[in-house]
């Protein structure tokens, strides 16, 4: 256990397997992204009161339920940063904050659009799932300031576990204040997303291929990161000075 | 013996930090008037900005008290560890041999007495500027009691995260405002309760409990912020 | 600890090594501080003399090795090693607002109950008399500078960890400050001490040179 | 659970029962956020590299000086 | 020909300075991004703490607007001769040989570019997150544009009386947020008209009168107040 | 202007007082400073060494008496006399965001168009060589202090006023400093400095003491 722990927590190694896996992870996504893309705009059934908008909803909800998992993603990696000084987590952190900021406006973007078709308006603050993502985002943007605007990047690894650890219980305080603040003004029926005939396997069975897809996305998208982020503070260390001399 | 010394010292320490604390305020004066003032201008300004009509006034009173509230424990908080980060005692405190989260501790308490506790009793003057139903005004200083520690505590985290850096204010404030939108819409429902008469102790006991998290939680992640911050 | 440990040394540093920005400030460096010595951080500049200081208080922790305090890692003994230490930095640590006086009361009753009685005749030494009570954004900046260096009369601190003391001071400064290491060092008490200016001290000074041959 | 492709022209297919613009829009997004997200980090890892190999190189041509 | 050649050089040192501005805001990023994230997050407080109905909405959009971007405003102007006070680099402006109304109107420029004119570009999307009628849209857009760099103008007087002091941001918001009022009638005024249909030309050309005024006068003051800070 | 005025004195002054805090610093001072000439301002710590500094650069203006450049009042010719001043004080005016390059290129864009060449060569004088594009904030104090002295190589002012220019600098930084003392008293430049430190230039130094007798 505490080996595998220590090889993880080394930058050569988990760039030498990252190497391994990328080609297959990244086969395996482009095969799911174009299943799910090709099932999404040609065989998903019509809605009779969403049209065809419910190809939205392929896209919206993969994102949207993959967007929720950057905040616990980031306390994690932020508390092995804060208690076992690994770097690797550190990095990881660093590349996850950014993907997950562009996966939450994607949601909203999404969302709102699909909004604009269901209820007639492009925002509405008396959904909580709305607001709780609206905040999120902040969170994450402001986890991303902080990094960057601490130029000392021990430091910003730690000052940014502790934002994140935070941001992490908060993200989920705010979703239930919010989602409490909303029963209380007024019922959350008329607009609750779980309207409309989007379910049965027709419609779930696509959207399953794209959320396996936005994971496999998140996989590719943060070993790449990762890899340029260890290149980058590695960049005086032997290795890889080699792997720059045999790559030329 | 050298345990109950180590104690005795470490209130004595506690003490003379919160002391010097309120001592830096109250000699600053600004510091003990201006959230006061902060809070009445920003509040004035809505009357000016909105609509100066009583009943439309009345139904935003409650919001815009809070996220008064909110802004000026915000740009109040500033200064909770920035000028001793500068002049280096921010060090002095981090070196001294007793336990950072009492020190911390007595900073954050310091803040909130200076001002904190002003806006609550500036309050129902406010309230009855926007013209916030009377039987409202119990509750509102009731949350506000709740709830300006939990600001000043949880505001103490994000001050303590980015007192190295030269430029504050705005990440700031990115930062605790989304962390402090829990407390605003456990307030402001509070009050919306009581002004419909419906029953408000749940609504403080949700306060309530934020308020025990975040004192013994908040200090802590504080201190860890300011350790890192220093480095 | 594979140093010989018949009786441990007060503080004492092996293999530390620390790197900023991808710059090697120092490699390897060891020392042994006894009761009673002198050690002289020397070093052109920027060649890492703060870092080593404040790594020594643990107040950064961006380095690789041991340092124990009497044997023991400080880590593990927070509480008391910092009950011992007193550190001046660049930055003064004197709040512009309060005076001297109130500026002391505070710094002093956080290592340990002190008297006013105690900081004024501290201040007195160290010719801040008249001053007690004015608030330091008033006074020049040698004068900031004596009212940190105040602490060093009050506080029981056995090791003292001075980022050049010197600066600012004026002739008689210097010189004060000079006696008060002196004292120091006789009374059994230990100072690690970074100053591009002639140390003058009777007791025997380790030099620890910190630009690389 | 397939169903059939509920469309028999290829510009009701880009209509999308009158819905083009929302349906269209969200799947460009997506693919500008496919491709940000995907070529962003091979791009920055071609940067890297070259930054890499041009310091590799200032390194080797200062070594024999300061080897000895 | 001695002094076209100090005007040229007095160009050189406005560019110089607004080019420095520029780049220390574009290097903290933050600077860049800050400005506009928290004009959102501070609008998004308003529906949560008051009502999220879009009717209710709508009526105070405006208002919300202004005051927000008056808060931002004044936020990021903190830092506008704050650092340069600190670290000693306001002595060196003071010192150059040029009229500090050009070195003083260069900061202020960057400041506008920097934090105003985001915040005007981000505008049209709180509207409608406020629910603003959507004939107020090219209004607000033109009065932000005439108010956003006042804002700027008549804060730096404020921020230039207040840098030498320690505990900032309060202090700051008393003395900027009283003198932009006017600013702040106006633009919600203009707004207003334009929701209900009327002509706005009056209350843009007022603006337009202001910014004029402040843009002649504002410098002049803010370097009399950095000469007396400096003091 | 009651003082001889064959050829009036580049920097002069007549009666100055200053009073701060109900305290008299100094009192009907008197100096006369020639092309050419270095004149030291002694004192011990809080005797007004800054304060005299900044009144003579127009940042303070709690004083009575006169001061002249070349026989006129300097509040009558504030952009000529800008022109030819630079000023160092306790802070270095160093912007830590920026690197030396960019800090340098504007403090000396402001007082004449300067280009990369020269800034590069000062910085590399000042043997802060490799740190010319990394952050000030990277820097230890001495570097920044230096980065502050790059200004010295680059204007093209006549007149400098230093405020203790030695503080934190090693000793290379010391003996650097003095010979760009020397050249600019060589090339007809003048100085007025505050130090603690033994000045070793070799021209004529005049000494101003502000302590009372
Ligand atoms: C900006 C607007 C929106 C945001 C931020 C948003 C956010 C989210 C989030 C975070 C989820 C993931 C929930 C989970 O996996 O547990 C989700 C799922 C979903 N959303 Fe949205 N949404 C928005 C608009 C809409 C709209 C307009 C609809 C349609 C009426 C909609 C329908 C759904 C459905 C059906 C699901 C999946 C159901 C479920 O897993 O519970 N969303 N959305
Ligand atoms: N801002 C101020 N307001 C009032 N009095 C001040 C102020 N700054 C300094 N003084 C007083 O003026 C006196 C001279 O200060 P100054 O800074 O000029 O001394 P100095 O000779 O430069 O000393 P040092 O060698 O310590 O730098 C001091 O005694 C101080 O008390
Ligand atoms: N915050 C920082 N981040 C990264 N590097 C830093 C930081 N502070 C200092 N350094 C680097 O560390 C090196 C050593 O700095 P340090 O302050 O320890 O030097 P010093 O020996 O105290 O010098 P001086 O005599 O000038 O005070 C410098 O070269 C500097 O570039
Ligand atoms: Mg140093
Ligand atoms: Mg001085």
């Amino acid at each position: 256990m505490w080996q595998w722990f220590h090889r993880w927590g080394s930058p050569k190694w988990f760039y030498d397997l990252s190497g391994r896996w990328l080609p297959w992870l990244t086969g395996a996504l482009i095969l799911f992204l174009v299943v799910g893309v090709v099932w999404a705009l040609l065989f998903v059934p019509q809605d009779y009161q969403q049209s065809y908008t419910t190809r939205i909803l392929v896209v919206h909800v993969a994102v949207a339920s993959t967007s929720l998992a950057f905040f616990p993603i980031m306390a994690v990696a932020g508390t092995i940063t804060l208690v076992w000084k690994m770097k690797m987590a550190d990095m990881v952190a660093k590349t996850v904050a950014p993907l997950g900021a562009w996966f939450s406006a994607l949601t909203l973007a999404s969302g709102s659009i699909w909004g604009s078709v269901m209820w007639g308006t492009w925002w509405e603050w008396s959904d909580s799932r709305l607001t709780s993502m609206l905040f999120q985002f902040f969170l994450l943007i402001s986890v991303i300031s902080l990094r960057s605007a601490l130029n000392d990047s021990e430091t910003a690894a730690k000052a940014c576990a502790v934002l994140s650890i935070v941001g992490c219980v908060n993200v989920v305080i705010i979703k239930y204040s919010v989602e409490w603040w909303n029963t209380l003004h007024q019922p959350a029926s008329a607009l609750s997303m779980n309207s409309g005939s989007a379910n049965g396997p027709a419609f779930w069975v696509p959207t399953l291929v794209m959320v396996i897809a936005m994971y496999l996305l998140m996989a590719v998208h943060v070993m790449m990161a990762t890899r340029n982020e260890i290149l980058r503070r590695e960049s005086r260390s032997q290795w890889v000075q080699d792997l720059v001399l045999a790559a030329k | 013996m050298q345990e109950t010394q180590l104690l005795a010292n470490g209130f004595s320490a506690f003490a003379a930090t919160l002391k010097r604390d309120l001592l830096v305020a109250f000699k600053r004066r600004n510091d003990l008037l201006n959230p006061l003032m902060f809070f009445f201008i920003v509040v004035s300004l809505f009357p000016i900005g909105i609509t100066p009509e009583r009943e439309a006034l009345a139904e935003i009173a409650v919001g815009v008290l809070w996220v008064c509230a909110l802004l000026a424990s915000l740009l109040s908080l500033d200064n909770l560890y920035r000028s001793d980060f500068e002049d280096g005692s921010l060090e002095l405190l981090i070196l001294s041999p007793h336990s950072l989260y009492f020190m911390v501790l007595a900073k954050i308490l310091s803040h909130w007495l200076v001002s904190g506790v002003p806006l609550v009793l500036l309050s129902p003057i406010l309230g009855y500027m926007l013209a916030l139903p009377e039987e409202a005004y119990p509750t509102m200083i009731i949350t506000l009691i709740l709830g300006t520690p939990v600001l000043s505590l949880l505001g103490s985290i994000g001050v303590a995260l980015t007192v190295s850096l030269g430029s504050r204010g705005l990440i700031l404030a990115m930062i605790i405002l989304p962390m402090s939108v829990p407390v605003l819409i456990a307030g402001t429902l509070a009050v919306g309760q009581a002004v419909t008469g419906n029953p408000v102790g749940g609504h403080l006991a949700i306060m309530g409990a934020m308020l025990a998290m975040a004192v013994s939680m908040a200090p802590l992640a504080s201190a860890a912020a300011l350790r890192i911050s220093i480095n | 600890m594979s140093h010989d440990s018949t009786s441990p040394a007060m503080l004492s540093a092996r293999q530390l090594t620390c790197e900023r920005d991808d710059r090697l400030l120092f490699e390897d460096l060891a020392f042994d501080l006894e009761e009673g010595q002198v050690l002289q951080v020397k070093g052109s500049n920027g060649s890492g003399k703060t870092t080593l200081l404040r790594i020594l208080c643990g107040l950064n922790d961006s380095y690789s090795g041991a340092i124990d305090w009497y044997g023991r890692p400080i880590a593990q003994q927070r509480e008391s090693y910092y009950a011992s230490l007193l550190y001046l930095g660049h930055r003064v640590g004197v709040n512009m607002v309060l005076s001297p006086l109130e500026n002391l009361r505070w710094a002093c009753n956080l290592q340990a109950p002190t008297s006013d009685e105690q900081i004024y005749q501290a201040l007195e030494k160290l010719s801040l008399r008249g001053f007690e009570q004015s608030p330091c954004h008033n006074l020049s900046a040698g004068q900031k500078q004596r009212v940190s260096l105040a602490r060093l009369l009050i506080s029981p601190a056995r090791l003292w960890v001075l980022d050049e003391p010197f600066t600012t001071l004026d002739v008689y400064g210097v010189a004060a400050l000079e006696d008060l290491l002196a004292d120091h060092v006789l009374s059994g008490g230990s100072v690690v001490v970074t100053t591009h200016h002639a140390l003058s001290v009777k007791t025997g000074i380790q030099v620890l040179n910190l630009d690389r041959q | 659970m397939f169903e059939r492709i509920p469309f028999s022209s290829f510009g009701e297919f880009l209509n999308m029962g009158g819905y083009a613009f929302n349906v269209w829009t969200v799947y460009l997004l997506f693919v500008i956020f496919l491709l940000v997200n995907l070529l962003g980090p091979r791009r920055r890892r071609k940067q890297l590299m070259k930054e890499l190999e041009r310091r590799a190189v200032l390194a080797e041509r200062q070594q024999p000086d300061s080897s000895d």
